[in-house]
């Protein structure tokens, strides 16, 4: 089992929850987060006085699928949500030792 | 000194710092019904329609409604200038009502402006969150001197209308229809939101984003509009409280009736749309709230309160345009229909006045706007970019957040 | 025209205005005071108080409240048309208290209207974010009906305590005791929030969730109390000031007070209990503003102040009655105290009297509110189930949450 | 009973009424453009503004403003019972200016108790998020005691400068500019909040949290202003339309002003500091509104929309007072600039003589404000911990936080 | 050591935090996520207009604990928290590689 | 590649983005969360009722980093993030398996 962490831009939630469901990942996370990576903030003015902002608003999904799911998912991401731009975001990969279904006290890869 | 004209005066100037005060309300209602990304965008638009309504509505509008009269079509006189408008005395006298009795002109301009400025705020919200800062500002110019005044000389000015027996008493149809008009205009030039409609053609809902000012703004727009309706007799008169009753059981009819409606339909009692019930039964009032009892205002506010809840679902599913607040739906139907009313249930009001009269209105209006909007939008551009309306417009058109330290979600 | 009518005219007029804006005052305080799961429901709540009390004291409460005297009772004419309850002239002239010069029928019934409907709205923010909407409609509607117009008529309607020189200027009694028994009766049956009290009976604390807005409803509320006593004497005279002056007074009063004592009592002062000080202090002043001086008025308040904080505490902890907003303590407790306290700091007043009022009148409501709760409670319900009220009122009753863009978080 | 009496009474209330709901403006403009973490704190100082306002005032301030006149410098009767400055009639005669009728003493009480409040409640906006809440208490019964009426005595008691013929007809001077001296001296000597400051001096901005409810009571004062102004005649009059246009037509320009310098000058149109131009042109109009023509008004607040860009621009980045909402460059800088204006424009008017009173009152006040904070600073201390307003002034003054429900996140 | 993230609904916090407290887990983080698993969303009508939210909210508590604690709290939330419902959430179970303690510098094990 | 994940109280966070600016960390991910650990909560009282909150407002940043810049930026927050008091936070450090540029589909250390 893998969890992948997709941080994206809050726009593209939309785009990638239709990835998700089209994979079968059977769950997700959602959280608002703010980030920076090679896109850097911006500076923005409040009353003619600098109001730094370097970091930006950025939606990070989580999901904890099968191994051969992920990359599959992966390779969707980086195909439809990619605009080219600084900002598109980014995926992290970690390996997940046990999942449980509370509902049922399932184990492992039947808990997804 | 005259205490029938002081008594006058204080009941004009009463009326028109309370129809002030519904520019709050209409800020709050466009606020809280739309995305908090762009709530310090449409507060400036709100803020902002009022003052160059004030400015523009004195430099020019004044002279357009209430100066001399050609032909009933527009008044001529009183330019940049409107104080020239008053006797000797200083009091003004368009004979613009029956048994209208005179005023010192500065009130009787305070008043004149407020009423003006609220048709140019009705406007903001149908076009919310995709509208360029600088157009606004243009359009908001544009109706307080092109539109607004000369249908209002019509109307109250001592134009063709008036002198027709054209019943609109506080406006159903000179302030309400024509800003409901110019906002459909201008939301249909302007196109839906992103992500308003799906591929399909199926219309999503866009939750606005602080319900509770949003009902803040409706209460006090019912708050300002005793002083819309009372207030229009711009004298002290023993009818006051009866001008009140009929207004305020209009309301009451129409939100209630638009709760029962939204139940219906939708399932469950809507909180926004029956607060749109609320300003569907004022507006639909405002034209014969002097003229019909209470049991016709009751039936007024009961019809609005069907009307409002069908004009708004069909300008939003079947015309499809998109008006995050249902200004159209409010001002625009429920104006020319509370118009009609009280041609059907006044016994002194002609059906048939009425009709020409909101007809009239109608072209007028509908023509100047598509003639302003489309200028604009062929020269500066109506809308903002996609990036700047999806981001927000708080973030590109002003640099700052409006609710700096939440944590906000993006929605669709 | 005789002008001191038209003063005495537009006078009422400007005091129902402004008490018709306490309805927004209240909106914001419950919505405010209490959590964003429930602040669409807790508005609409507060709308709709208002327009079925417009509706049902127009059809019904009036006639109850001024028709035509039995027995010192209840009036008993002018239903469905309170129009007729006005002489050839269109005055109406119940000799409701002394002095009283007559009115039209319009400006009195809308000033009657907007005091029936600040009683109903007392009531939901101590039934707050628990109570089911539908119930709630019939409870608004039966307290406009068979409550408030009935000791309404007691007191103002010429019936018995009016005859014994009961003295509640007002409504101390007459609207906000009336208001906050029925809150008392309501959130007894209707039980705590789930989470309120603890296993071991200790009560927590719900913060509400947006205080910016709970404060601006108490300025609201106070502002509109100056139309609700000044505008009480329904007839424009000298002493308006005076009354404003005792009317401020007792609130500033109070406010230093409560603020104080939760300084004391809990080590900082509470914000939210400090703002109930101020609507303590208005309440507790409503029945004697007219008849006592400024220093009693400064003692009215500071007990006032005083005692709503231990009211309430007492309400919480040891009767263990949640009620979330402190109607209870601020509207029962102190209209009661009020009235008292006016025969005890006015030489014209009597205390026996008063107790005699206070009494009668707490007997009468609390067994109404006690029918009427029961009967809606055994019929509708008047609970929502546990998942709705863990969810929010606002999702289950109404489909949309109130702060959509917003990251919200539980509470307990 | 004397009509035009009546009329004088009812105005002046409806004034006081108009200005006592500039309270809630204050409010919501002050919580709305500071943090969410100090909102129930900000709160609390402007409810204590003027209940503190309102009990001191009438224990001592109103027989210093108003009470019997020792050299032109100060009233010296009426202490802890002001109703002994009466006549036999209950009229209060201080001839305090041309063709003043004289009021019962209880409507002029209340008036002038609204104003001595707003004076006050203004300091609270600029010494925002740092101030610690005991401390400004005592502040705020200071300005009530020993500043405001010492001043307003000059202006409005009968005083050496009303003697003079000063002219500050609303009170530009007697309390706006009063207000903001305070605002600057305590700020000043308070310190600006952490994190306001970088290590090279340079200024960051600190956004508001809340601009939509900041907004609100920017429209609310404006309501209120209408009473501020107009009421000031404190009689009813035919001129009361002619001051409601010069005050909208001020406040229009001023806001359409800032809005334009801010966008040269910033870039983008800046929401907070246009709303400021609001407040600005209001200010400035205060003294001169009943003295100079509409158009007069345009440029006058045309200029203090220019002004109230680059003062609080000044104050900020130059003379580094930290002035969370600009206070100091509206209050302060638009109402010395809008008296000495008063005599530019108004013919009747001598500008030596403005110049004169401004200079005297800012003399004055300065080293009252001086006194006053640092005697509190040196006692009780002005300023919370470096923990306390890390964490916000709500979690440590009060022990709640404003926003219960809400996800919010720190800024800097 | 182990992470435990474990995802419920927000009314049943309380109750998870009472078995952390009994497990003697040393600390914990609360996130407010929006999430979906085998318990779909629900649409909603907004002024009659559709508006879905297959989005719920959800309660993510991260707990970093012994190895043998762990099995412990599993076993615990699947008894406690579980009311047979869709919806009653999940944990997932990750390898831990060190932990700090900034206060300290302490490491590892000494630093939960 | 490692995860690590800083929980701090949030006025420190524009210092500890100082340091992770100075180490070259890529990027960072900000989650505002509620917390506890050694520092336990306080009771406040609201309109005089017990008004129970264990929870503290902490940040949460997340930066995935090379495996040596890990135990640099470990190093300087224990050493200027440190009050001495409780409450200052922790560090937890996990391992990544693989990172994945949305824009580009770089893999890996690339990838950051
Ligand atoms: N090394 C990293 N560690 C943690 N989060 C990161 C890292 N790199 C990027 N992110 C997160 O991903 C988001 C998008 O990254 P970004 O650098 O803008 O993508 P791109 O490299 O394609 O321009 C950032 O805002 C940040 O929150
Ligand atoms: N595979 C998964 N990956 C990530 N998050 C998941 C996954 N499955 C479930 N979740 C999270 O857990 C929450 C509860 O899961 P749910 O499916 O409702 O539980 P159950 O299977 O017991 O009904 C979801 O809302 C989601 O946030
Ligand atoms: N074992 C843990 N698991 C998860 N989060 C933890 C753990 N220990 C601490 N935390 C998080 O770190 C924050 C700071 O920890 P704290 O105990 O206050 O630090 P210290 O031990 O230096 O006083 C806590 O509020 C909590 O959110």
């Amino acid at each position: 089992m893998k969890k992948l962490e997709i941080v994206i831009k809050p726009e593209k939630l939309e785009d990638l929850k239709a990835i998700l469901d089209e994979c079968n990942a059977n769950g997700l996370m959602i959280n608002n987060i703010m980030g920076y990576g090679n896109q850097k903030g911006y500076k923005q003015l409040y009353r003619g006085a600098e109001y730094k902002t370097n970091l930006l608003p950025k939606v990070k999904v989580e999901t904890v699928v099968e191994d051969e799911v992920s990359e599959n998912i992966i390779g969707k991401v980086v195909e439809q949500i990619n605009t080219g731009n600084y900002g598109d975001g980014k995926i992290f990969v970690y390996e997940v030792q046990d999942a449980v279904r509370i509902r049922t006290g399932e184990r492992g890869s039947e808990a997804l | 000194m005259d205490t029938q004209l002081l008594l006058n005066i204080m009941w004009t100037f009463l009326g028109a710092t309370l129809v002030y005060f519904m520019q709050a309300g209409f800020a709050m209602v466009e606020a809280g019904f739309t995305r908090a990304k762009n709530s310090g965008n449409i507060i400036m638009k709100n803020m902002m329609d009022f003052v160059l309504g004030s400015i523009f509505f004195f430099l020019i509008g004044f002279g357009v409604m209430f100066g001399n009269d050609f032909n009933g079509i527009i008044g001529t006189s009183g330019f940049l200038n409107p104080t020239t408008l008053a006797d000797a005395e200083g009091m003004i006298n368009v004979g613009a009502w029956d048994g209208y009795t005179g005023l010192p002109i500065g009130v009787f301009l305070i008043f004149h402006t407020v009423f003006c400025a609220t048709a140019a705020t009705i406007v903001s919200g149908a076009m919310a969150e995709r509208t360029k800062f600088s157009a606004y500002l243009v359009y908001s110019a544009a109706i307080s001197v092109f539109i607004y005044p000369v249908t209002g000389h019509w109307i109250w000015g001592g134009g063709w209308l008036s002198q027709l027996g054209f019943h609109d008493f506080a406006g159903s149809t000179a302030v309400h229809m024509v800003g409901g008009i110019c906002a459909f205009i201008g939301a249909k030039i302007l196109g839906p939101r992103i992500g308003k409609y799906n591929a399909d053609g199926s219309a999503n809902g866009i939750p606005g984003h602080n319900i509770p000012i949003g009902a803040l703004g409706v209460f006090i727009l019912w708050f300002g509009w005793f002083g819309f309706n009372c207030g229009s007799t711009v004298e002290a008169t023993t009818t006051i409280g009866d001008i009140a009753m009929t207004t305020n059981l209009a309301a009451a009819a129409s939100t209630l009736v638009a709760l029962i409606v939204t139940w219906i339909k939708y399932g469950k009692p809507d909180v926004s749309m029956t607060l749109n019930g609320s300003l569907a039964g004022l507006v639909a009032i405002t034209a014969g709230c002097d003229a019909v009892s209470n049991y016709s205002a009751l039936a007024i506010g009961a019809i609005a309160g069907v009307v409002v809840v069908f004009a708004i679902d069909f300008i939003d599913k079947v015309v499809k345009v998109d008006d995050p607040v249902g200004a159209v739906g409010v001002h625009g139907c429920c104006g020319l229909l509370g118009t009609i009313l009280t041609g059907v249930f006044s016994p002194d009001v002609s059906v048939v006045t009425q009709l020409i009269g909101v007809g009239s209105v109608l072209v007028y209006v509908t023509i100047l706007a598509i003639i302003i909007f489309t200028l604009i939008n062929k020269t500066i551009g109506l809308r903002v970019n996609k990036e700047e309306e999806v981001d927000g417009l708080d973030l590109h058109e002003h640099g700052a957040p409006a609710y700096a330290n939440f944590n906000l979600h993006r929605d669709r």
